[in-house]
C-alpha cells in the first residue's frame, strides 16, 4: 500500500503479504519525504532551528518547537522565567487537544466515518484560533524562544480559552455519541489490534500508546520539566482488556487525553502569576531571559518531551561551524518513527480491512517520521 | 499538588545507579544534574569503551531495569583531537509493567510518584562511546536487548555510517535505496547544497539554479 | 386490470394517439383494389389493417420505454442532489453551490466573452439580453475583486432557489471529455465490456418500475422476479471489472462484492418472495393496487419486519456505508472501479446512483403504498375538510407522491451513511448469513400465516382490526428493547477517567477472540 | 489515435463512428448547425470542465492538513465543485503539497501519468514551489516544477485555505481562457498563475 494511499495518513508504503484477506507479513519503507533536517540544523544558528522543528510534524508544530527549546536551554543553561513557563504549557496543551483533533477526524475515514472528521475539524478550527493568538500564524508558529517565549498572553485571551475550551468539552460529548454508541465502530475498533505494554516499552513505543494499556508511565511526570507539578492532572490511563491495548482503548485515551489538557489549560491560565490578563511587550524579563547565544565545544544538551504521540528527544551538541553560534549535531528522536514498525507488526493475524483500523489507532505523522 | 517524582529520590538513584555501573571495567559513570526550563533533574551519564559495551547494556537490562532505549545518536568528529567518532545512547528506566488483572478485569498501574525508590524511580542514562578512527566505524548491537534500538541503529548507520555488528537486516531506512554504497549525509564531509555564502547570494531568486539532479529524474 | 388510476394517463394518451395516428394512415390508404397486371393485385388497405395491430403495439412501447427512461434520468437529477447536499449539511458544511448561471458569467474577473455573438444568424442575442438584465440587476460586475469572487459563488439570480442542483451536470460533461485510458496490463475486451453490463443491466431494472400508475414500460405476469433476476447480474459486471483491471485493490474489491452480494441476494430475495405472498401476486402495479383498494393498509405497518430486512439487504446491494466494503476507500483505494477513469467511471457513478435510486423506489412501491398519500382515506373521510383532502388527492398526480417518497428514502439512506462505520467484510457475513436469513425465513413464514388465516378474502374483508396495532406495535417494542439494550452505567463510567468496561465487550469482534 | 492498439470494444467501433461521423459532418455543414454546437458545446463543456475539478486525496506534507481544512466546515471547498478522490484515474488536479523528495519523485511522476488528460498541477506552499526551508537539503529535489509542469503556484508556509480555494479560481480562469487542452500542448503563452500576484 502506498506511498500516495489513503490509508497512510502521509507519504509512506506498508508492504503486505496477504493470504486471502488475511495479513501474513507486512514490512513498512519510509523516507517519501526525507527532508535532512538534522543536517540543515547544523548550518542554522540556535534561534533559526525553531522554525525547522516547527515543521517536523505538521499536526503537533508546538510541541516539537517546544521539545528543542528545552533542549536547547538545557545546553546553553538558561533559567525561564514562570511565567513564561506557564505561557508554554497553555500553548502546548492546546496544541495537544488539536493534534488529537486531527488524529480523531483522521481515523474517521479509516473506518468509514466521514462526519466525525469534519466534526473534528471544525473543533480543530477553534484550537487554530487560540494558537494563532499566540503564535500569529495558522499552522507553524514559532511560538517558542530561548529563555521565554515570543509573546506574551494577548488581552482578553483567557476568556475567549475558556468559552471555547467549555464548547469543546460539550462537543466531545457528540463525537462520544457517534463512536461509543455506535455498535459497528465498537465492532470494528474493539479485540483488533492488541498490544502489551511491557513489549511495546520494549520496543521503543511510548506516549497514548503505552497508556492505552493500562499504564501511567508519562514523562511529564516520570522526568518532571515544566509546571505540570503545580497542576491538578493525572495521566489518561485507560482500563485495557485483558490482551492488551486494543484500537477502542487507543482511541478512548486520546479522547481523555483531550479532557485532561484542556482541565489543565484551564487550571493554567487561573494559576499563571501575574494573572492571566496583564501584557508584557515582547522582551520582557518576564516572560524572556537572556540568553548566550554561543555554546563551546564538549557541552551538550538533551531533553525528553510527551510529544502528543509518544516521547520525543533532542540532542545537541555544541560547538559547531562558527565556533559554536551553531549547534555540531542536532539528533532528533521521533516517536513515530519507532513507532511504525511496531504497529506494522500488530497488525500480523488480521484481517486487511483492519490495517487502517490499526495504523491509524497509532496516530502515525510522517512528517516527523522521516524527519 | 500534580503528580511528580521528587527529585531528592532521583538523585538518590541515580547515584546508587552510576555506583553499581561504574564497577565494570572501562565504564566510568556519574550523577549528571541537568535544568530543564525552571526543574532540576537527575541523570546518569556513562562513557564506556566500545568493548564493555556489550557488557555493560546487558548488566543494566538485567539488574538495574533499564527496559527502553531512547535514541542511539552517532557524532563523526573529523577535527576533534581526541575521538573521531561517538555514539551517544539515551537508556530509560519505566519501570512499567503488565498491569495485573483480577478475575478478568484489568487494574491499571496507577503508580503513586511520591512512594517510588531506589529502583523503581525512573531514570534515564545517558552513555556515549568513542570508537577509534576507522574507515568503517563498528559497535555491538544491542538489538537483541531492546527492539527498539533496532530502527534506532538502522537510523545511525543510514545517516552517520557507523555499523553495529550483530545487526540484522540492516538497510536504508531514510535515504533511497539506490543511494550509493558508503555515502552517509550526516558525516561531516558532505556540505549542504549552496552551502558557502557567495554561492547562496548571488542569484538569491535562482533563477538560473539548476537542481542537483536534472539529468535523473524525468 | 382493475388497478389504480389518476389523471395523468400517460399510457391511455399515447394509445389514443397512436391508434388515431394509425387509423388516420389506414383512411388514407386507397381502400379499392390496385391491378397489377400478371401479379394480380393487391389491397393496400386491406394488407395495413392486418399489421395495423402490431405496428400498434411496437410503436407504442418503443414511446412508452422512451417516457420512462427520460423520466428516470430527470429525476434521477435529484438524487445527487439529495446526496451531496444532505450529507454536507449533517456534517455542517454547505455543500456545492455551482449555479448554471456560471455558464455564461465567467470566473472571477474573467468573463466567459460574448460568446452568444459567435452564433450564426444572430440567434444568441437572446442570451445576450438575459445576461445583461442579470448583471444588472443582480450584477457580479463590482468594484471590489473580492466582491466578485463571493457573486461568483452562484448564490443569487434565479438559481438562489437550488444552488448546487447542476454539479451533477458539471461532474458529467468533465467526465463527458476526459481521455479515456486503459491500463496496458489489463484484458482490455473485459475491461471495456464490465460496465456495459452493468450500465445495461441496471437500466433494464427500470422497464419493470412502473412510476406511476400510468407511468411503466413493462408489466409481465411475473415483473416481480423478472426485476429481481435483472437486479442480481450487476455484480457480475462489478467482478469482471475488478478482475480484468489487473490491479490488486480492484481483485480484492470484485472478490469482496460478489461474496457480500451472493450473501445478500438472499435474504433480499426472501423478504421479497414474502411481499409477494402477503399480497398474492408478482406483479408490482397488483401488490400497489392491493395495498391501494384491497386492503386500505400499507405493507408497511403488516410486515415490518420484512420491511427492514428488506431496506438492509438492499443497502447492502447497492454498496453503501456501512456495506461498502466493495469500494472502502480507506484499504482499497477506490474498490473495484479504481482502473476506471472518464465517462466510462462516470456512468458507473451515475449507475450507483440508479440502484440506490431504485431500491428507494421499490421500498416505497412494496411497503409505502406506491402512488397513495399517507392515510388518504382517513383523510378524506374527515367530516368537512375531507373534501379538500379529496381534491389534493385526486389533483396530485401519482408520480408526484411516488417521487416524494422515493426521496425521503434517499435521504434516510444518505443519514445512514453519515451515521454509520463501515463494517468489515467478515462482519457482513456472517451478518447476512447467521442474522439476516433466519430473520427472513421468519418473516415468510409469518407471512404465509398472516395470508392463509388472518387475511379474510371475502369483499367485505381485509385485516381484521387488531391486525395493524399487534403487528406494528410488537416491532416497535422489540426495537425500542434492543436500541436501549446497552449497560448505561458503563456508558457512564466511559466519561470518567478510569472507566470500567468487563472483559466481554459491549459487542465483541468474533474474530482472534 | 492510430498509434493505439486495435479497440475491440463494443463502445467505439472505429469505422462505424468514421462513417456516421463524416455523413453527420457533411449535414452539419450544409446547414449552419456546426457553429451553434460548436460554440454552445464548446461553452457546455468548458463549463463542466471548470465547475467540477477533481484534486487528487494526496497528503504529503503540513500542506495537507491545510487542504483537508480546507475540505471542512469553516472553509468548504466542496462549494466549488472540489472533491477529493483517491484514485489518480478519476482525478483532473494534481495538488502537489509538500516538499518532492528523491525518493518520491518517480512515484509522483507516475501519478501524473496516471490522471487521464486534461489535467492540472497545483504546487502549494514553498516546498512545492522551491523546496521552500529545505532548498539546501541533500534530498529534496527544488520544486515539483522541476519534475511536472505547474499550472498554479500558491505561495505560503503552509497556505491558508482560503488560498487554496483562490488558486482553485485562478485555475478556473486559466480554464476558461485556454480550454481544456492537454498539458502537453498548453500554449506557451500562458505563463503558470501565482496566487495573490494580481
Amino acid at each position: 500500500m502506498g506511498p500516495q494511499h489513503p490509508m497512510t495518513h502521509g507519504l509512506w508504503t506498508l508492504k503486505i503479504k496477504v493470504d486471502g484477506e488475511t495479513v501474513v507479513d507486512t514490512e513498512p519503507d519510509l523516507g517519501y519525504i526525507h527532508r535532512g533536517v538534522e543536517k540543515i540544523c547544523e548550518a542554522r544558528d540556535f534561534t533559526q532551528i525553531t522554525t525547522y522543528c516547527d515543521r517536523l510534524c505538521y499536526a503537533s508544530a508546538n510541541t516539537w518547537s517546544h521539545s528543542y527549546i528545552y533542549a536547547a536551554e538545557d545546553l546553553l543553561g538558561v533559567e525561564v522565567p514562570e511565567r513564561a513557563e506557564y505561557i508554554r504549557l497553555i500553548a502546548v496543551e492546546l496544541q495537544r487537544i488539536a493534534s488529537h483533533l486531527m488524529w480523531l477526524g483522521a481515523y474517521g475515514p479509516d473506518i468509514g466515518n466521514l462526519s466525525i472528521m469534519v466534526w473534528c475539524l471544525r473543533e480543530r478550527e477553534m484550537m487554530m484560533d487560540l494558537l494563532q493568538e499566540l503564535g500569529g500564524s495558522r499552522m507553524h508558529y514559532n511560538f517558542p524562544r530561548i529563555g521565554g517565549v515570543k509573546r506574551d498572553l494577548p488581552h482578553g485571551f483567557s476568556q475567549r480559552a475558556q468559552a471555547k475550551l467549555k464548547l469543546f468539552l460539550n462537543r466531545i460529548q457528540e463525537y462520544e455519541a457517534l463512536f461509543d454508541e455506535s455498535t459497528v465502530f465498537l465492532v470494528r475498533s474493539q479485540g483488533v489490534g492488541y498490544a502489551k505494554p511491557e513489549e511495546m516499552i520494549n520496543h521503543g513505543v511510548s506516549g497514548p500508546n503505552v497508556r492505552a494499556a493500562g499504564v501511567d508511565y508519562d514523562v511529564r511526570w516520570a522526568h518532571p520539566y515544566s509546571v505540570y507539578s503545580e497542576l491538578d492532572w493525572q495521566p489518561s490511563v485507560e482500563r485495557s482488556s485483558i490482551k492488551g491495548a486494543d484500537c477502542y482503548d487507543r482511541y478512548r485515551v486520546r479522547v481523555e487525553e483531550m479532557r485532561m489538557s484542556a482541565s489543565m489549560v484551564l487550571q493554567a491560565l487561573d494559576k499563571i502569576p501575574g494573572g492571566s490578563e496583564t501584557y508584557h511587550e515582547p522582551g520582557d524579563p518576564k516572560i524572556i531571559a537572556k540568553a548566550p547565544s554561543r555554546a563551546p565545544e564538549g557541552t551538550y544538551g538533551s531533553h525528553h518531551f510527551e510529544d502528543s504521540r509518544g516521547e520525543s528527544m533532542f540532542y545537541l551538541a555544541g560547538g559547531g561551524e562558527g565556533r559554536g553560534k551553531m549547534p555540531y549535531r542536532v539528533s532528533i528522536r521521533s516517536p513515530m518513527f519507532i513507532t511504525i514498525p511496531y504497529a506494522a507488526k500488530c497488525m500480523i493475524g488480521y484481517k486487511v480491512a483492519d490495517i487502517p483500523a490499526i495504523m491509524g489507532s497509532f496516530d502515525p505523522c510522517i512528517g516527523e517520521t522521516d524527519r | 499538588m500534580g503528580k511528580k517524582i521528587s527529585a531528592a529520590a532521583q538523585q538518590k538513584a541515580a547515584e546508587e545507579l552510576a555506583k553499581a555501573i561504574s564497577s565494570i571495567d572501562g565504564v566510568s559513570a556519574e550523577l549528571d544534574s541537568r535544568s530543564s526550563g525552571t526543574q532540576v533533574r537527575h541523570t546518569v551519564s556513562a562513557t564506556s569503551t566500545p568493548d564493555s559495551w556489550r557488557v555493560l547494556a546487558e548488566t543494566l537490562a538485567a539488574d538495574h531495569g533499564v527496559d527502553y532505549c531512547s535514541m542511539i545518536t552517532g557524532i563523526h568528529w573529523p577535527e576533534a583531537a581526541d575521538k573521531t567518532w561517538e555514539v551517544v545512547y539515551h537508556l530509560m528506566r519505566t519501570g512499567v509493567t503488565d498491569p495485573a488483572a483480577i478475575e478478568g478485569v484489568v487494574q491499571p498501574n496507577i503508580t503513586d510518584s511520591d512512594a517510588l525508590t531506589g529502583a523503581d524511580v525512573p531514570m534515564e542514562i545517558q552513555i556515549s562511546i568513542s570508537l577509534p578512527d576507522t574507515r568503517e566505524p563498528m559497535v555491538a548491537s544491542v538489538q537483541d536487548i531492546w527492539v527498539g534500538a533496532d530502527w534506532n541503529e538502522k537510523e545511525t548507520w543510514d545517516l552517520v555510517g557507523i555499523d553495529f555488528e550483530g545487526h540484522e537486516g540492516m538497510r536504508r531506512v531514510l535515504n533511497p535505496h539506490e543511494t550509493p554504497v558508503g555515502y552517509h549525509p550526516l558525516q561531516k564531509q558532505h556540505k549542504l547544497r549552496y552551502h558557502g555564502f557567495e554561492e547562496m547570494y548571488d542569484d538569491a531568486q535562482g533563477f538560473m539554479r539548476k537542481p542537483a539532479d536534472a539529468g535523473k529524474i524525468k | 386490470m382493475a388497478g389504480t388510476s389518476d389523471w395523468l394517463d400517460i399510457r391511455g394518451w399515447m394509445e389514443s394517439i397512436v391508434g388515431w395516428s394509425m387509423d388516420q394512415v389506414h383512411d388514407l390508404l386507397p381502400s379499392s383494389e390496385i391491378g397489377l397486371g400478371p401479379l394480380g393485385s393487391v389491397n393496400l388497405q386491406g394488407e395495413f389493417a392486418s399489421i395495423q395491430g402490431a405496428l400498434e403495439t411496437f410503436l407504442f412501447t418503443t414511446i412508452m420505454c422512451t417516457i420512462v427512461f427520460t423520466t428516470m434520468m430527470l429525476t434521477l437529477m435529484v438524487v445527487p442532489y439529495i446526496e451531496r447536499k444532505f450529507i454536507a449539511r449533517l456534517m455542517d458544511r454547505l455543500g456545492a453551490t455551482t449555479s448554471l448561471r456560471s455558464l455564461w458569467v465567467g470566473e472571477g474577473h474573467t468573463t466567459a466573452g460574448q460568446w452568444w455573438n459567435q452564433l450564426p444568424f444572430g440567434i444568441g442575442a437572446p442570451i445576450g439580453w438575459v445576461n445583461g438584465m442579470l448583471n444588472s440587476s443582480f450584477g457580479n460586475k463590482s468594484k471590489h475583486v473580492a466582491v466578485d469572487r463571493v457573486h461568483n459563488r452562484g448564490y443569487h439570480g434565479i438559481w438562489f432557489l437550488f444552488p448546487g442542483f447542476f454539479q451533477a451536470l458539471a461532474d458529467f460533461l468533465k467526465f463527458a471529455t476526459k481521455e479515456h485510458m486503459v491500463p496496458t496490463k489489463a484484458d482490455r475486451l473485459v475491461f471495456e465490456t464490465a460496465p456495459v453490463i452493468i450500465i445495461a443491466t441496471t437500466i433494464m431494472v427500470y422497464a419493470f418500475i412502473p412510476f406511476g400508475p400510468h407511468i411503466w414500460a413493462a408489466n409481465p405476469e411475473l415483473s416481480l422476479v423478472f426485476m429481481m433476476a435483472v437486479f442480481g447480474v450487476a455484480p457480475l459486471g462489478v467482478f469482471f471489472a475488478g478482475w480484468s483491471s489487473n490491479n490488486k485493490y480492484t481483485l480484492i474489491g470484485g472478490m469482496r462484492s460478489a461474496a457480500q452480494l451472493t450473501a445478500y441476494e438472499i435474504p433480499l430475495l426472501i423478504s421479497v418472495l414474502a411481499i409477494a405472498v402477503i399480497s398474492g401476486s408478482f406483479n408490482i402495479l397488483e401488490i400497489v393496487d392491493f395495498q391501494i383498494e384491497t386492503s386500505n393498509t400499507w405493507n408497511l405497518f403488516i410486515m415490518p419486519l420484512g420491511a427492514a430486512l428488506f431496506l438492509i439487504t438492499m443497502i447492502a446491494e447497492v454498496e453503501r456505508i456501512p456495506f461498502d466494503m466493495p469500494e472502502a476507500e480507506a484499504e482499497l483505494v477506490e474498490g473495484w472501479w479504481t482502473e476506471y477513469g472518464g465517462i466510462r467511471w462516470g456512468l458507473m457513478f451515475a449507475v450507483e446512483m440508479m440502484r440506490a435510486y431504485a431500491a428507494c423506489i421499490l421500498f416505497a412501491l412494496f411497503f409505502l403504498g406506491g402512488w397513495q398519500l399517507p392515510f388518504e382515506d382517513t383523510l378524506v373521510g374527515l367530516p368537512y375538510v375531507g373534501i379538500l383532502f379529496d381534491l389534493l388527492a385526486n389533483a396530485t398526480p401519482g408520480l408526484v407522491v411516488l417521487l416524494l417518497k422515493a426521496y425521503l428514502m434517499f435521504a434516510f439512506f444518505v443519514w445512514v451513511r453519515a451515521s454509520l462505520h463501515r463494517v468489515r467484510t467478515d462482519q457482513i457475513l456472517e451478518f447476512g448469513w447467521r442474522w439476516l436469513l433466519p430473520a427472513s425465513m421468519v418473516n415468510l413464514a409469518v407471512a404465509i400465516f398472516l395470508r392463509l388465516e388472518v387475511w379474510d378474502s371475502t369483499a367485505a374483508g381485509g385485516w381484521p382490526i387488531w391486525a395493524v396495532p399487534v403487528l406494528f406495535g410488537s416491532f416497535i417494542l422489540a426495537f425500542i428493547v434492543l436500541a436501549i439494550d446497552e449497560d448505561e452505567d458503563a456508558l457512564e463510567l466511559n466519561r470518567r477517567m478510569y472507566h470500567t468496561q468487563t472483559l466481554e465487550k459491549a459487542s465483541p469482534g468474533t474474530h482472534r477472540d | 489515435m492510430s498509434d493505439e492498439p486495435p479497440n475491440f470494444s463494443v463502445f467505439n467501433s472505429r469505422i462505424l463512428v468514421d462513417t456516421v461521423g463524416d455523413v453527420t459532418d457533411e449535414a452539419l455543414k450544409a446547414s449552419r448547425m456546426k457553429e451553434v454546437i460548436g460554440v454552445l458545446g464548446g461553452r457546455l463543456f468548458n463549463w463542466g470542465q471548470r465547475k467540477s475539478l477533481f484534486p487528487l486525496h494526496l497528503g504529503i506534507k503540513c500542506c495537507a492538513l491545510e487542504m483537508a481544512a480546507a475540505g471542512a466546515s469553516r472553509f468548504d471547498a466542496e462549494r466549488f465543485g472540489v472533491f477529493f478522490r483517491s484514485s489518480p484515474r478519476q482525478c483532473d488536479v494534481l495538488l502537489v503539497n509538500g516538499p518532492v523528495s528523491k525518493k518520491f519523485a518517480d512515484p509522483i511522476v507516475r501519478l501524473w501519468e496516471q490522471m487521464p488528460e486534461p489535467k492540472w498541477c497545483i504546487a502549494m506552499g514553498e516546498c512545492a514551489i522551491s523546496g521552500g526551508p529545505y532548498f539546501q537539503s541533500y534530498n529534496i529535489l527544488e520544486g515539483v516544477d522541476t519534475v511536472i509542469p505547474v499550472d498554479v503556484y500558491i505561495p505560503g508556509c503552509p497556505p491558508r485555505p482560503e488560498a487554496l480555494i483562490d488558486g482553485f479560481g485562478k485555475l478556473r480562469e486559466k480554464i476558461i481562457r485556454i480550454g481544456g487542452v492537454p498539458s502537453e500542448v498548453r500554449p506557451m503563452s500562458e505563463a503558470p498563475l501565482i496566487v495573490g500576484d494580481e
